[in-house]
């Protein structure tokens, strides 16, 4: 009845992440954050970005989670640092699962695994929608530049309630 | 019980009640049978009283539906307890939004057990309209002082509503004695098939409620524009019954009479005490709820302080004892305790002290891949 | 389907949801498989607005409580059948009263088929909050013009529920081309487990409407004094699920889709055709509903005129055809009928018409025995 | 599985009766009558009576029932008619089917046969009920004589209560 090998996926990256996650904490007055959890587990977690020019200059996550939570959100946080808008609402769910070789992670783990890219996601549009308006109201060429469709927020936030 | 619901299936399986033809006649036989066995198992002396439902969570709502949105008037306070089973807490939330009445807690202290002040506090308002308890948490294990409560209750002419969910499976139960107003619980903790539970209310209170569900066999005579309702159980059982799973549970609680509750008991009373010494050396373990194994039932919940009840639910998985992570439905409990989760051993009759070990070694394990000795610096630090 | 149950309890019996080991998970993706079996079954897009509850009744409670209570008016009106199940209609008759609404019915003609003038003249007051009909009739074996009834009710921007119990069994079911906003049907009808049945409804209609029991699994974050709700479609699933029979359920559609439901259909057509001949045969017998087969599912209710049917049921309990006597859970139609009960012979894929040959003959007997032919003199008169 | 046997029950005195009920009708302005049905299978049956001398001197019953149903209400005002109030108070489920061959009648259709026992009994603490109210108030002394005990009323109802 065993479904066999769970705990191959508490390899030696697993812990350490958990032990020492990365970009774990808060940032002082973000550009942007979100909060969701897991209704089934109770994990929980809060992303807060600071965007510039296009791109996630800062980011980090707190809250409480398992391990695979814990460095799924810490992958998710290093993948994304750094990058431009653009790069990151491409990041999926097999960027964040490949790169700690949870693959073939049960469904019911799943939801631990992409809690934070489905925060993530949801800040960005969060993000985007605000940014919309703001350019709407404002002539500095730059906003209008990065505007996004609300077509393309519709399409993050579809893409948020499809992740698990 | 799986033979017993077969059977059914297999030999009379038509509708209660319905029809006139013999296999009607044998399926609803077994099936009142098994109300004379429940009244019996928990002492109920009247069989009008037992009410078959879904489960504990239906029987509560039966109740904040039937009885509670007719009685609770605005200002009016609910009571009930901080390690409640969702089940307990969110049917009462519903009815004070609804009614404009609030919803009061008593506290736990830190071994677990009832702050019986806030019981006295609460009544002293004279605004309190039903206080609700379980009569064991299904978390910290906790037996709780039934007696103390229900006599400060009826002192204060209070009704009470006991979820007798986690305690009827684990120790004998006596309603009559217990002298509560309404009491739930469920099918599937004790051996029995999911989908079937069990209210019972005094007459007294079974008069004072409408119906709940509207339909078949709840009724005597329906007409166009108005309605009579049918005898009791039936006018708290609409539609067709969940037949086979009554009958099931009525296998279930012959099981368990034949063991004896008291034998279930005792047996869990030694298990718990052995596993309370085996647990307390496992390095970073934090044990909830009583340590006198007397005043407790056999489940017991536990953090490590620095691994997730998740992932040590998930690594060990291959124990044999079963270990549930989570927040148990009790969230409000999880907040008390200032954890998402925790991770909760159950022992029941067929559980052994090897088992125990078993889990124990497991847990050492966990420990070990974790290395929780070594803490990490973060720790629960935000920068 | 017996299989299926016993399996379930064997192998993988283990709370839905909430616990993480292998077991669980198992359990959990059994259950919501049968969730994507049924939507397919009755061709429902979207699994979400699939909800698990105990029986069509509980389910048209369900949209009676969390829908209802929050959107009839005083002076509103519901509209209903005279052909309904109680389950169709005393849950009506409590929301209206609570709600200072007021039931009104959808007569039928002497051919047991609905008078839709009626329905065209309830609409035109523009009070009408929702109209409740069965697809089907359990007595008459009538089935509903349903596509007339939903587009007059969505001309008129008014909800439909349409109660699905008797015809999904029997005949093929598409609730997206029907176009009704809620649906509700059984498990033990179509050969699937009592305790279990299905609510469906829109997501714009589960959007607008509160949760109903409160308790496990339907919440997101319970705290003290105020919670979220889960997703749908477990907003509406609160406590331990009927689990086995849900997966019992699913074996029952696996079973019924290996026929076909068209198969079904035609066979019964066949039966009914080949009864309602026969039976005209049988001196003295009045046969209700449809004469003509394709309009009409395979229930037969019938009456001597002289003997009651409940002695009939009783006698000809070895004919292997099961008939069953009573109001079948019909009182308004029975009024309307003039009569306190129907003898009601039901036929399904297993039937054969030597089955339907062994009844008319028992019926012969009966005849013969109460001598119908010779009326008695007091028929009915009262000095 | 079948029980067999059921229509043994179905002989000649029933279906008899069935077809040629005692008794049954109206009693223009009875000094009691009592209704009740049987809500699984929809019999429904009134009792009317006249009670003079504190004897039942009419009675009379009318509704839907089934034979058995129609039997059984023909024995039971055969039975009672005539008797003194002490006498039918003393009728029990066995004169009635005993009378008919009945004694080992299945549960489910005890409730056919008994039915009118049950209005029968619920009539006669209904009249008791009054007739000891006017006794109170009056100085009739046969009335008095007649009167009952509120607690002999109770145990009429206990017994109804348990008939079935
Ligand atoms: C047409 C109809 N509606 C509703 C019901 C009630 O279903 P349940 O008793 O499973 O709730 C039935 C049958 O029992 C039925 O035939
Ligand atoms: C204490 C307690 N109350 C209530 C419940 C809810 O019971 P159910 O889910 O069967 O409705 C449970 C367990 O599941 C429980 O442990």
């Amino acid at each position: 009845m065993s479904s066999g090998g769970n705990a191959d996926i508490y390899h030696e990256m697993i812990v350490d992440y958990s032990r020492n996650p990365a970009n774990f904490g808060k940032i002082e007055d973000p550009d942007v954050t979100f909060h969701d959890s897991n209704p089934l587990c109770g994990d929980s977690i809060d992303i807060d970005m600071n965007i510039s020019d296009n791109t996630v200059s800062d980011i980090k996550f707190h809250g409480k989670g398992c391990a695979i939570c814990m460095a799924c959100s810490s992958v998710l946080t290093e993948i994304t640092k750094g990058k431009s808008l653009e790069d990151v609402r491409a990041v999926g769910k097999d960027d964040i699962l490949g790169e700690l070789g949870l693959e073939h992670l049960q469904a019911v783990r799943i939801k631990c695994a992409l809690l934070s890219l489905k925060v993530f996601k949801s800040a960005l549009y969060t993000y985007l929608g605000r940014h919309m308006q703001d350019s709407g109201s404002s002539a500095d060429p730059a906003a209008a530049d990065a505007a996004t469709s609300s077509e393309e927020i519709d399409r993050l936030k579809e893409e948020v309630a499809g992740l698990y | 019980m799986i033979d017993a619901i077969g059977d059914y299936y297999r030999t009379y399986n038509a509708n209660t009640h319905r029809a006139v033809y013999a296999l009607a006649e044998e399926a609803t036989e077994a099936y009142e049978a098994v109300r004379d066995k429940v009244a019996k198992f928990v002492n109920v002396k009247d069989r009008q009283e037992i009410i078959f439902v879904r489960g504990t969570t239906e029987a509560i709502n039966l109740v904040a539906y039937a009885w509670g949105r007719g009685h609770v008037k605005p200002g009016d306070i609910i009571v009930t307890t901080e390690y409640e089973h969702h089940s307990n807490i969110v049917p009462w939330q519903l009815v004070a939004e609804e009614r404009g009445a609030v919803l009061e807690y008593v506290r736990i202290d830190d071994n677990g057990e009832l702050i019986l002040d806030d019981l006295d506090r609460l009544l002293g308002t004279g605004r309190v309209r039903l206080v609700a308890f379980s009569l064991m948490s299904n978390v910290l294990g906790t037996i709780t002082d039934a007696d103390a409560i229900i006599s400060k209750c009826k002192a204060a002419d209070v009704p009470t509503l006991v979820d007798g969910a986690q305690a009827v499976p684990h120790m004998p139960v006596d309603i009559a004695s217990l002298g509560c107003d309404f009491f739930a619980f469920s099918g599937h903790k004790m051996l029995g098939p999911t989908g079937i539970g069990i209210l019972w209310a005094s007459k007294r209170m079974l008069g004072e409620m409408v119906p709940f569900h509207g339909g078949g066999d709840m009724i005597r005579e329906v007409h166009k524009y108005e309605s009579t309702w049918n005898d009791l159980p039936y006018k708290f059982e609409a539609g067709t019954p969940n037949i086979a799973d009554v009958i099931g549970l009525g296998a279930a609680i012959d099981y368990l009479e034949r063991i004896g509750m008291k034998n279930v008991r005792s047996h869990e009373v030694l298990l718990t005490k052995y596993a309370l010494e085996k647990l307390s050396a496992v390095p970073d373990l934090k044990i909830y709820g009583p340590k006198d194994a007397s005043r407790r039932g056999g489940v017991i919940s536990f953090n490590f302080q620095s691994v997730h009840p998740h992932d040590v639910a998930y690594i060990i998985d291959e124990a044999g004892v079963a270990l549930r992570s989570g927040h148990h439905c009790a969230q409000v409990l999880m907040e008390k305790l200032d954890v998402a989760a925790t991770s909760r051993a159950s022992f029941y009759l067929y559980n052994t002290t090897s088992e125990i070990d078993a889990l124990v070694e497991s847990l050492d394990a966990v420990a070990q891949k974790f290395a929780v000795r070594g803490k990490k610096e973060e720790d629960g630090a935000v920068k």
